[in-house]
């Protein structure tokens, strides 16, 4: 399906609302789904829109001795990246007019933790710096397994393309079912991505109040809860392209299927308590890692295969 | 986008930073115990924020006392505008039991300027909650 | 990692919140629970044992033409001693505890107790239902003796100042030795 | 190079305002320095400055969480002093009211600690269970928090029977909650990793710092008032103190879950054997000698101790409160040490302190207004324009 110019412009016009609604509704249905898990009611549906309207129309304070070029930059770092991946994603039957290479999108999609460990670092607080290099750490010990368990579909269709992976998917059937291991060892990657349980300890509030966010105010925050609410999307969205996609590809059913993915994640994050750094660290790259290693073994070799 | 409907989404998203000064843990409790399940102000879009830049509302409670006088002021100014400080309990109101003493800074309405004032000692988690709800109209 | 026991606690959770419909629905207090002090104006005679008592110091006494006394919830504790030591169970702790207001000074309840005058001065001196009160009070003990109550009702609304008076003197002194 | 890591004064792990220094290396505290005193209100020099009976009143808002041990406390002072006899059943209504706080003391404290450990889900579903128990005071009571429910020389309110009913109620379900609490405590593996062998005290230095409360019985010292020294009714229920050898913050743990069945049987027994008769003794002719009393009480954090002088009036001479707290503080710095920063929250909360019991204690130049601890790097407050 090659979209035509018209269709091209429209495309990039319109993915990234589409992608903040939908993100900022995901996340509601977190929180939601959280609150209910908790035994409580939950926000409104309204929240994330709400949260986002109110902080862009908040004033925004610099620290003094804070770099204020890094200090600006970030966010609209972080909110680049997630909107880079976001244009050469394939939404459903929607495809994107360039071809989405799955290396770009893994190398952008570390962006935002790049940028959150700039703004942490560059806003002079000690719990941002703290924030920061327990994100660094994190950063590290994930893009192993992350990168990995993302590839082993690559090197199963023999391309990059993430476009030739979601087709070769609605041929074979999904992924998730030919590598169960690196789609648990994506799924963990992923609660980190989306700064979840067990793995939030960059923003851990009881210990580091919001970690890297701590000095951020008004709209520079509001900017930070935009590209959350992208991250909500293109994260389980994803997901879905590398291992769920298949059979049915239209919009509708893809879109059902990131809500399984982001009510698993919920239900995931209420569960677990929150591991310390070298836990995490440890657990990432053992177990993570070694889910994804095996599964990647599997694929270029071709060892019980089903 | 219009005032208005800016004004009603703020009122929709209240981001609470609790702000103890020195009483009797009493609020405190009931100030958290606000936001579990039985209460749960999170069905107003309320979050409970650890830094003061994120918050909207500073749910103050104690007595201002002389230690706390001037960190007080601080987190005050941390807060990006528009705000709105809440004086919970009888004791951030007047000083309660303790205003006689040499100890005490306040009344917290001769420190920062108050909003809205919630006696009770301690209120209830309700009464917080209705507090939180006066509050609102004033953003 | 993941637990069975708080998976069954959150899926209970998840099909029955436990959250109460609060703002919309009004969530009653126990009985017995001590909310906002309030006074009974027929009953209260103004003696301002409440003011003497309170731990808190909330309840303030303020004797101008009449005695106001005020109870502001700001300081209030809601302890209930005031209802404890009420000799005429005046106060109540009611049950309201939606408190909130924009003014402090709002936050607070009032009683205007009128001033019995001198009748030989015409200064106003004493609460006037505590002195009825205390007429009422002293009814059966003056009967038992068979003093007449209205004697004692014309020496007592005379003030303290005006009692040092010679001939205020002389008849107190009077209706004392009589009284034994 | 170790960097000073500031935990407070206004800090979302501290419900209370209080400042730790912590002297970091990565991640591993090298040392650790407590600064408490911003809670500091007067309140011994105030309760030398009113009447017995509003004092009481003073003396429970010395801490918002134990108010009814401290009203204990100071009523059974006052009654040592003036030699009042409490009758029968207003004991062992202070029984089953300082039982009840215990358990919500300690089911806050389980919800605490979660949520210092990140597991929100479980601190949910323990606060909505507290809230079973808070009910019921406040059914008792009157009050959620500061009842007010003791006067010198008794109680101020009679259980009526349909009190007595819904306490018998409540503690089924109590105990229930407190089967789910063991539950995710003893079977999360992620619990038990982050709460075993952290903030180790050793017996020795337990003693040598007097750690009192569960803290200490946490760390092999058999120590608890409600035994050694027995009050209220206290002497006449059969229950056990509950003693670990751990010392780490799973001990401490675990300790306090005993305890909250130990509370339990505790109710149940005073329940069965409450004696009728007055619930206080008439005290219209009180008098107070000049002369000297203390006491102790077992409050949910440890001994909590008031001493009292009297000079004849109605006005204490002197009181003086030594908060559970306050001991339990002391032994913080040695517990912090070597500890991942990330374990510090837990291991701070593990001993549930208290500052409002314990910065009424602090030695603080708050009168002529000097605030001794201005030096500290004020994160970010400093920063603002």
């Amino acid at each position: 399906m090659i979209p035509s110019n018209i269709s091209s412009v429209a495309f990039y016009i319109l993915q990234p609302f589409f992608g903040f609604i939908v993100g900022a509704l995901f996340y509601w249905v977190f929180r939601k789904v959280r609150a209910r898990l908790q035994a409580r009611r939950g926000p409104p549906w309204y929240q994330t829109f709400a949260d986002v309207t109110k902080l862009l129309f908040k004033e925004s304070i610099t620290p003094l001795i804070a770099d204020k070029t890094i200090f600006f930059l970030a966010p609209m770092l972080a909110f680049t990246g997630y909107l880079v991946v976001l244009l050469q994603l394939p939404v459903g039957n929607v495809y994107p007019p360039f071809a989405g290479d799955l290396i770009v999108i893994l190398i952008f999609l570390t962006l935002p933790g790049v940028a959150v460990i700039l703004g942490g670092s560059g806003s002079g607080s000690p719990y941002g710096a703290i924030g920061s290099s327990r994100e660094t750490a994190l950063l590290v010990a994930s893009e192993i397994p992350f990168i990995i368990s993302a590839l082993v579909t690559g090197i199963q269709v023999k391309s990059m393309n993430i476009l030739r992976i979601v087709d070769a998917q609605n041929q074979f059937g999904p992924m998730a079912f030919h590598y169960p291991l690196a789609t648990a060892a994506f799924f963990m990657c992923m609660l980190l991505k989306l700064g979840r349980k067990p793995f939030d300890i960059p923003d851990a509030e009881v210990e580091i109040i919001a970690g890297p966010y701590t000095e951020y105010s008004g709209s520079l925050l509001g900017i930070f809860e935009i590209s959350n609410a992208l991250r909500w999307f293109v994260v389980p969205a994803l997901a879905v392209n590398l291992f769920f996609a298949g059979g049915l590809a239209n919009l509708l059913v893809f879109l059902i299927l990131c809500l399984i993915v982001v009510v698993v994640i919920s239900f995931l994050d209420a569960q677990n308590s929150r591991y310390r750094i070298d836990q995490a660290f440890t657990f990432l790259l053992t177990w993570a890692t070694l889910l994804a290693v095996i599964d990647l073994v599997r694929a270029s070799t071709g060892w019980l295969q089903w | 986008m219009p005032r208005g409907i800016v004004s009603k989404l703020r009122q929709k998203s209240p981001w609470v930073m609790h702000v103890p000064c020195g009483g009797c843990n009493g609020c405190d409790i009931e100030v958290v115990a606000a936001l579990t399940p039985l209460y749960d102000l999170e069905r107003f879009g309320a979050l409970q924020k650890g830094s003061p830049r994120h918050a909207d509302i500073l749910a103050v409670t104690g007595p201002v006392t002389a230690q706390v006088k001037e960190r007080l002021k601080r987190v005050y100014a941390l807060v990006p505008n528009p705000k709105i400080v809440m004086a919970i309990g009888s004791c951030a109101i007047s000083g309660e039991v303790f205003a006689d003493g040499y100890a005490f800074a306040g009344p917290l309405d001769q420190i920062i300027p108050v909003d809205i004032y919630v006696p009770g000692c301690p209120p209830r988690p309700e009464a917080i909650i209705h507090g939180v709800a006066q509050a609102l109209t004033r953003l | 990692m993941v637990n069975r026991q708080t998976i069954t606690e959150s899926i209970r959770g998840f099909i029955s919140p436990k959250t109460l419909a609060y703002p919309s629905q009004p969530s009653p207090p126990p009985e017995g629970f001590r909310g906002k002090p309030e006074f009974d104006s027929k009953k209260c005679v103004g003696c301002g044992a409440c003011a003497q008592t309170c731990p808190m110091g909330a309840i303030s006494l303020n004797d101008g033409l009449e005695r106001s006394i005020r109870i502001w919830y700001g300081k209030c504790s809601f302890c209930g001693r005031c209802q404890d030591v009420c000799p005429e169970l005046a106060i109540r702790l009611t049950s309201e505890y939606e408190l909130a207001v924009f003014d402090k000074n709002k936050a607070s309840t009032d009683i205007e107790i009128d001033f019995e005058s001198c009748s030989s001065c015409g200064k106003k001196f004493f609460p006037a239902p505590q002195l009825e009160r205390s007429f009422e009070r002293m009814k059966p003990i003056l009967e038992k003796r068979n003093i007449s109550n209205e004697e004692l009702r014309i020496l007592d609304r005379v003030c303290p100042s005006c009692r040092e008076r010679p001939e205020e003197f002389s008849k107190r002194k009077l209706f004392l030795l009589n009284f034994g | 190079m170790p960097v000073a890591l500031p935990i407070g004064p206004y800090h979302p792990a501290l419900k209370e305002n209080t400042y730790f220094r912590l002297e970091v290396e990565g991640e591993r505290i090298v040392n650790a320095d407590l600064k408490i005193g911003y809670n500091h209100r007067g309140i011994e020099w105030l309760a030398a400055r009113r009447t017995y009976h509003q004092d009481i009143f003073l003396c429970e808002r010395v801490c918002g969480i134990c108010s009814n041990a401290h009203s204990t406390c100071f009523c059974q002072t006052v009654e040592d002093l003036a030699h009042i006899e409490v009758p029968d059943r207003a004991r062992y209504l202070r029984v089953i009211v300082a039982e009840l706080e215990r358990l919500h003391s300690h089911f806050l404290w389980f919800g605490v600690a979660m949520h210092v450990i990140g597991f929100d889900t479980a601190f949910m579903h323990m606060w909505k269970d507290r809230e079973t128990i808070m009910r019921m005071i406040e059914s008792i009571t009157g009050k959620r928090v500061n009842h007010g429910f003791n006067t010198i020389g008794g109680t101020r309110r009679d259980f009526t029977p349909s009190i007595l009913k819904s306490i018998e109620d409540g503690v089924n379900t109590i105990e229930k909650a407190a089967d789910r609490i063991r539950n995710t405590v003893t079977r999360d593996s992620l619990v038990r990793k982050r709460a075993l062998d952290i903030g180790y005290l050793s017996g020795e230095d337990a003693k040598r710092i007097s750690v009192v409360g569960p803290t200490a019985r946490a760390s092999a010292i058999n120590v608890d008032i409600r035994r050694d020294d027995p009050y209220a009714a206290y002497s006449e229920l059969d229950w056990n103190v509950i003693v670990r050898d751990g010392g780490d913050a799973l001990a401490r743990v675990v300790v306090r879950l005993l305890e909250i069945y130990e509370s339990i049987r505790v109710i149940r027994q005073a329940l069965k054997s409450l004696p009728s008769g007055p619930i206080s003794s008439d005290i219209s002719q009180l008098e107070f000698p000049v002369s000297e009393a203390c006491d102790r009480v077992e409050a949910p954090r440890g001994e909590l101790f008031y001493f009292m002088k009297s000079n004849g009036t109605n006005i204490p001479e002197r009181v003086k409160i030594r908060t559970p707290s306050y001991m339990n503080n002391a032994a913080l710095t040695t517990m912090l040490i070597g500890n991942s920063t990330a374990d510090a929250p837990l291991i701070i909360a593990s001993i549930d302190p208290c500052y409002s019991c314990t910065d009424r204690v602090a030695i603080v130049s708050a009168k002529n207004g000097e605030i001794t601890y201005a030096t500290m790097e004020e994160l970010s407050r400093k920063k603002t324009h």
